[in-house]
């Protein structure tokens, strides 16, 4: 039973942290219409980021993760305008809307990875932060920086959902997700918006980053893995569903743990897949997919 | 940093003087008789210090041509990055091979990549000198071209496990990365508690690399209550295990026990405290006392900055000193036609080297047979504990084992026959 | 501007002989351009300068089988899948594991490899019924990696240590135990591959095909089974990942490692065919040829390799997004529609008010 | 207040606006009329600036605005209501409201607004808090035209009001448009395939064909053209203009 309990905790521990990646993806996907496929980069940058904020100017982790917010943020409006502004408006055709975008995003997520090994190199970097030993429950262990995880995930959740809710410009968000040229005529500046959205699932992404960072060391080959069980969050969740993201990472996170725990350990990442190919076939818009587009 | 041993074999000295004499009457016959040798390095350098290691590898090689080369003979260094991929070292190995013509290919820095390599140049009759990996099977396929200056894991871990089961205990938890160094060291470590204490691992499971969580293995393992725990993987995530083994509250009194990779620099930096009183097997040490230890440590902190090299640095010094000696011994005539010849004087000039010291302390011997005994030229495997962790790690040498030539090669006659007759094939 | 006119119609007159010398040879027989493309290549071995140079045109040809084949699947159909290296690696494996576990000899597993490979090209195409655009992405990739993970973590398939000692192939005493004698495997393999995907290309299917890429929908209310077609292409393609693995498998040093099939080979292979374009047959060819051979040029930049790889990749899909085949397309349409309005304004010079309806060629150039 | 001249535009490479000429004036109901395909919706797009206009030019209020972003052309106050279809299904019917608002700055004119608009649509305020989606057809095309006059319009476009909905419910929102530009002082461009409905709404029509305008003249001269009811048809009209577009309005 303890047992139970312990892989319980570590798989929504673990859920969360995928959960984080799956709300930007998510929200790339709701407001873009793409998937995108070098969001992992991004969440690894954002992860150096937070390191080269902490060692530049000195701030305490809290400060860094904004910081990192920001600056990959803004990384993140950039690509948009450089590269993707120009695939999503030109639109139509097979090779640019849809396959052109996946690819772009393949091209783009190796590319990225390689700038971060000349900026940072191959060697694995550890966070100047120390959450220090776990909170102990009895027999069950609860690592620190898991709460904090799980703390700042739900604010920047709560942030983001009242965001979106509660201001007009969250409003506009949700209307520029939906359609473009509806919202271009209710006066909303589409191309701004959906560089905002491209920037804030960034800065999500980076946030997902620093909070991982103190658990898992930073190195330039950490994007891809993590890249994979977003997916299968976002998916399981339903694409396009900002709650459904953290739920789908929850369990995603808890899936793969109770699978490895229970069943051969050593497959433990195919599991996440297998969630993620099951759910798509049998449920495409997952589990709180309830509106979303089914399309590319 | 002239300290090869002296020639002691006959072989040697005939070959030398050989050697001298085919040297002087080339020199009567015309005065451009320098040739160059051609060294082909292929190497993961895409870590944080795998581009040292290459670096070094062609700056000691610069050295002794500085120092006048080699009996007159200058030698020529080309590297190439195999990324640890078997199809990209295999390619920079047939380019070797077949397009520099070089006389001798040291590499690689991974087993998976140097097992196949071993075919590649087997057919080719290139001379193959393995600075870093360390899998049994390397030698055991038996190509006659092909010495090992780090040890096998058949030895090292073995060293580890017979401490293990003499100091601490038997029922020992095995988690290992996806990658060949890493099985083959916990691999090889439960076979030896197996074959010799009789006792089946508590826990054996492998996870991939780069793998976030390893709590649900940790979990699996606290709960079957072992005496130690042996995490065998690359340098991060060993670290990354270290940590969560604490955090998952599998107690400190349970032994944690590092694979060969544990000796890498991000080891102890990233796990920091964790990391106390974790042994591991490896073939170098710089907490080492020996001069000559010191000595190495204080050029690879002024040219590198790498002021606590780990063993992948020492052993990749000890091959190009040990391709030196062989060069010396071989009798050369490095035209365009004598590349066959010259390349498999190479070969037998390998096979006489015996009795280098390496900067570890143990001693490389190399025979002429094409077996695992003659190939895998150390033997003695340094068992290492950590003693501080962090940036200014500090490290403490337990103890040396020498195993004897055919240590670990029993019941491994039939997968030495299919090795062998693949590389035929 | 009298310059530029002539070197068009020169290059104009170059491609015209090409195309009529073509359709010369297939007049005598439809497989004749093909035997004397592999009589043109048959010497290659001793024409370059190495072995290795012989080992990279093996490679070559292995890339040139995976690349026409994702293609199909691609290209041709529409289908976005980034699971290839998967099906790549399960062909890869079979054919090892039936040669070395069950001695098999090279023309059984061969066969063998493909059929299984056509068996997962099905697991991977049936998503393809319910699913476009990215969620076939996520899924195919899921699948790819799934069988990466699978082989590392299977200590029947060697796990990480990889699975060595797959022997040459072998015709009696003879045994194709070098890269010059693979070559003369790997090069006939690769040719018809090509030819196959061109007949797939002029027939029914290749047409039905791209009906379902431009327009599902459309193509459904036309008569063409739109699963079915889906489920074709899914398996030619993945027949063609299990002929380029078994070949892989089985070249010097017949060895196999799960590293080798990782999404950086993925990504490898999609800058194959995007920038010899989608949809393009010559475009795969083109591109393989052009990235395995600066590959190795450049490998002294590996620093830079993987940023070289993903811009080239980017800059394609933005600025040209059909790739260097579509180039060469346009290329020679304008040059076709250039010379038939010239002709068309020396008849009407002459008098001649003919209609031009009989004018072949003409729609090319929209 | 609005007039086009010689406007050209199409999509990609193909042409489907060959020269427009038209005009509206202040407080007028205008309808533009055509059969599927004539160019009808394309020409709204260039005028609130969806479309790049490749030649020609559009004025409102005297100021030019082609090629103006439609985000612009609608702080103007030139706002255009697109087919029902275009609600936004996830948002209730008061956010629907509200994001049409969007341009504006005053709270508590938005909010008197959406009450404005409840009083017009009586059974939207009743819908207030239901999320679009559920909302029947005729309901949907409400919702558009009231989120349409969220933005205090100078001039409004309707995009097929009417289309796939029953001829009752066609009735009552065109007798609403009617009372909403008598009431607001808006003027209406009305685009119609439903001839006869919109000639008995508007004041002056224009039947679009091929790209070009076919016809133009006062609404009660064009119900009993027959050139419209032709056009309106898509039959074959045996004039001159006709001919230049063929094959290129599909």
């Amino acid at each position: 039973m303890d047992l139970l309990l312990d892989f319980v905790i570590v798989g929504v521990s673990i859920g969360i942290v995928y959960g984080l990646v799956a709300l930007g993806i998510s929200l790339i996907f709701s407001g873009l219409d793409i998937v995108h496929f070098a969001h992992g980069e991004l969440y690894m940058i954002g992860s150096f980021l937070g390191i080269a904020v902490i060692s530049f100017t000195g701030v305490p982790y809290f400060w860094a993760l904004i910081g990192a917010m920001i600056i990959t943020g803004v990384l993140g409006v950039v690509v948009e305008r450089v590269f993707y502004r120009r695939l999503t408006r030109g639109g139509g055709g097979y090779t640019v809307a849809g396959m052109g975008m996946i690819i772009c995003g393949f091209g783009m997520s190796v590319a990225l990875q390689n700038v971060a090994y000349l900026l940072w190199g191959a060697a694995p970097h550890p966070y100047p932060v120390s959450f220090g030993m776990p909170i102990f429950l009895g027999n069950i262990a609860l690592p620190k920086s898991y709460l904090y995880i799980l703390i700042c995930a739900l604010v920047l959740m709560t942030v983001l959902h009242t965001f979106l809710t509660r201001t007009k410009l969250g409003l506009a968000v949700r209307a520029v997700a939906y359609n473009k040229d509806t919202s271009y005529l209710m006066g909303v500046n589409v191309p701004v918006m959906i560089s905002l959205i491209f920037g804030v699932a960034c800065a999500m992404a980076a946030a997902a980053g620093v909070l991982i960072g103190p658990i898992n060391y930073v190195q330039i080959e950490m994007g891809y893995l993590m890249l994979l069980k977003a997916f299968a969050a976002a998916v399981v969740g339903g694409f396009g569903s900002l709650p459904g993201a953290l739920l789908g990472g929850i369990l995603v996170g808890l899936f793969e743990t109770l699978c490895a725990g229970y069943l051969i350990a050593s497959y433990k990442d195919i599991y996440a897949f297998l969630l993620l190919i099951v759910v798509l076939m049998v449920r495409p818009t997952g589990l709180l997919g309830i509106l979303v587009k089914v399309k590319a | 940093m002239n300290r090869y041993p002296p020639k002691k074999t006959g072989n040697g000295v005939r070959n030398a003087l050989l050697a001298f004499t085919a040297a002087s009457l080339v020199a009567g016959a015309s005065a451009a008789s320098a040739g160059v040798i051609k060294v082909g390095v292929s190497l993961r350098m895409k870590t944080e210090t795998g581009e040292k290691y290459g670096q070094m590898v062609a700056d000691e090689f610069e050295a002794i041509n500085a120092a006048g080369g080699v009996n007159g003979n200058t030698i020529e260094v080309k590297l190439l990055n195999d990324e640890c991929k078997s199809d990209i070292g295999v390619a920079n190995a047939t380019k070797y091979a077949y397009q520099d013509n070089v006389h001798l290919f040291i590499g690689s820095s991974c087993s998976s990549v140097s097992l196949p390599i071993v075919d590649v140049l087997h057919k080719a009759g290139v001379p193959m000198l393995i600075p870093h990996s360390t899998n049994y099977k390397i030698t055991l396929k038996g190509s006659p071209w092909v010495f090992r200056v780090p040890i096998s894991s058949r030895f090292s871990a073995a060293a580890a496990a017979k401490y293990t089961a003499e100091n601490i205990g038997t029922k020992i938890a095995y988690i290992w990365a996806s990658d060949a160094a890493s099985q083959a060291d916990a691999q090889k470590f439960y076979e030896y508690i197996e074959t010799y204490h009789g006792e089946l691992p508590v826990y054996a499971e492998q996870f991939q690399e780069g793998e976030l969580d390893l709590r649900a293995h940790l979990l699996k393992i606290k709960s079957l209550k072992p005496e130690a725990l042996m995490i065998s993987a690359q340098s991060q995530d060993f670290a990354r295990g270290l940590v969560q083994s604490y955090e998952v509250g599998i107690p400190p009194s349970v032994k944690r026990i590092g694979g060969s990779a544990a000796s890498n620099r991000p080891a102890p930096i990233l796990s920091g405290d964790a990391i106390k009183g974790v042994f591991f097997h490896a073939a170098f040490s710089f907490a080492d006392p020996d001069p000559k230890v010191q000595e190495f440590v204080k050029m690879t902190a002024e040219r590198y900055g790498v002021a606590n090299p780990d063993h992948d640095f020492s052993q990749a010094w000890d091959s190009v000193h040990v391709a030196r000696v062989a060069f010396e011994r071989a009798d050369l005539a490095l035209t365009d036609d004598s590349l066959a010849a010259d390349r498999a004087a190479i070969r037998d000039a390998l096979g006489t080297v015996t009795g280098y010291v390496t900067l570890g302390g143990g001693v490389v011997d190399f025979c002429a047979d094409a077996t695992p005994e003659c190939r895998d030229g150390n033997k003695t495997p340094v068992l290492i504990e950590y003693t501080k962790g962090g940036e200014d790690y500090e490290l403490r040498v337990i103890g040396k084992t020498t195993f004897d030539a055919d240590f670990g090669l029993a019941g491994m006659e039939e997968e030495a026959m299919k090795l062998r007759e693949s590389l035929d094939n | 501007m009298a310059e530029r006119a002539a070197g068009q119609a020169a290059s104009l007159r170059f491609v015209d002989s090409v195309e009529r010398s073509l359709a010369r040879l297939r007049e005598i027989h439809p497989l004749m351009p093909w035997v004397i493309a592999a009589l043109v290549l048959a010497p290659l071995p001793w024409l370059l300068g190495n072995t290795y140079h012989v080992y990279l045109a093996n490679f070559i040809c292995i890339m040139i089988l995976l690349s026409v084949g994702l293609n199909i699947v691609k290209g041709f159909c529409g289908q976005v899948t980034v699971g290839h290296v998967g099906l790549y690696a399960i062909g890869a494996y079979t054919a090892a594991v039936m040669s070395v576990n069950f001695g098999t000899p090279f023309w059984i597993s061969l066969p063998i490899a493909v059929g299984v490979t056509l068996l997962a090209g099905m697991v991977v195409g049936t998503p393809s019924f319910r699913l476009e655009g990215a969620y076939l992405a996520l899924v195919t990739l899921g699948l790819g990696e799934s069988v990466r993970l699978f082989i590392s973590a299977t200590e029947y398939l060697g796990a990480t240590n990889g699975f060595s000692g797959v022997p040459a192939p072998r015709i009696g005493e003879f045994r194709f135990d070098t890269y010059q004698k693979y070559y003369y495997l790997v090069m006939p393999v690769m040719l018809l591959g090509v030819f196959f995907s061109f007949q797939i290309l002029r027939s029914r299917l290749g047409r039905a095909f791209m009906a379902v890429r431009e327009d599902p929908v459309a193509a459904a209310a036309s008569g063409v089974n739109v699963r079915r077609h889906k489920m074709i292409a899914f398996m030619i393609s993945a027949a063609y990942a299990g002929f380029a693995g078994a070949l892989y498998a089985h070249m010097i040093p017949g060895y196999l490692n799960p590293r080798n099939f990782t999404v950086i080979e993925m990504v490898t292979l999609l800058l194959m065919v995007v920038l010899g374009g989608l949809g393009h047959i010559w475009g795969g060819i083109i591109g393989a040829i052009i990235v395995t051979i600066v590959y190795d040029i450049t490998k002294d930049y590996y620093h830079y390799s993987l940023l070289m790889f993903g811009m080239v990749i980017v800059l394609t899909v933005l600025f040209m997004p059909k790739g260097i085949g579509g180039i060469i397309d346009r290329f020679i349409a304008t040059r076709r529609f250039i010379a038939i309005r010239e002709r068309e304004a020396a008849r009407a010079r002459a008098g001649g008010a003919a209609s031009g309806a009989g004018e072949r060629g003409s729609g090319d150039a929209a | 207040m609005l007039s086009i001249r010689g406007v050209a535009t199409g999509y990609g490479k193909v042409q489907i606006l060959r020269g427009i000429d038209m005009s509206v004036s202040e407080g007028q109901i205008v309808a533009l009329l055509g059969g599927n395909g004539t160019g009808k919706s394309t020409l709204l797009k260039a005028i609130s600036g969806l479309l790049p206009v490749w030649d020609g030019a559009i004025e409102f209020e005297g100021e030019p605005i082609q090629n103006r972003r439609p985000n612009e052309i609608v702080k103007r106050g030139l706002t255009q209501v697109t087919q029902g279809k275009d609600m936004y299904p996830a948002m209730s019917v008061e956010e629907n409201l509200r994001i049409g608002a969007y341009t504006r700055r005053d709270r508590a004119g938005v909010t008197a607004d959406i009450g404005k608009v409840f009083d017009y649509f009586p059974v939207l305020g009743e819908r207030r808090r239901q999320l679009a989606a559920t909302l029947s057809g005729g309901e949907v095309q409400m919702l558009v035209i009231g989120r349409g006059l969220m933005a205090r319009p100078k001039l409004i476009m309707l995009d097929e009001p009417s289309s796939a909905l029953a001829p009752r419910i066609v009735l009552d929102i065109f007798s609403i448009v009617n009372r909403i530009s008598r009431n607001e002082g808006i003027t209406i461009l009305l685009v119609e395939q439903n001839v006869r409905m919109a000639l008995l709404l508007a004041e002056y029509g224009y039947v679009i064909r091929d790209g070009v305008i076919h016809i133009e003249g006062d609404s009660r001269d064009l119900i009993t053209d027959d050139n419209v009811r032709l056009a309106y048809l898509g039959g074959t009209v045996t004039d001159a203009g006709a001919d230049a577009g063929t094959g290129l309005a599909h």
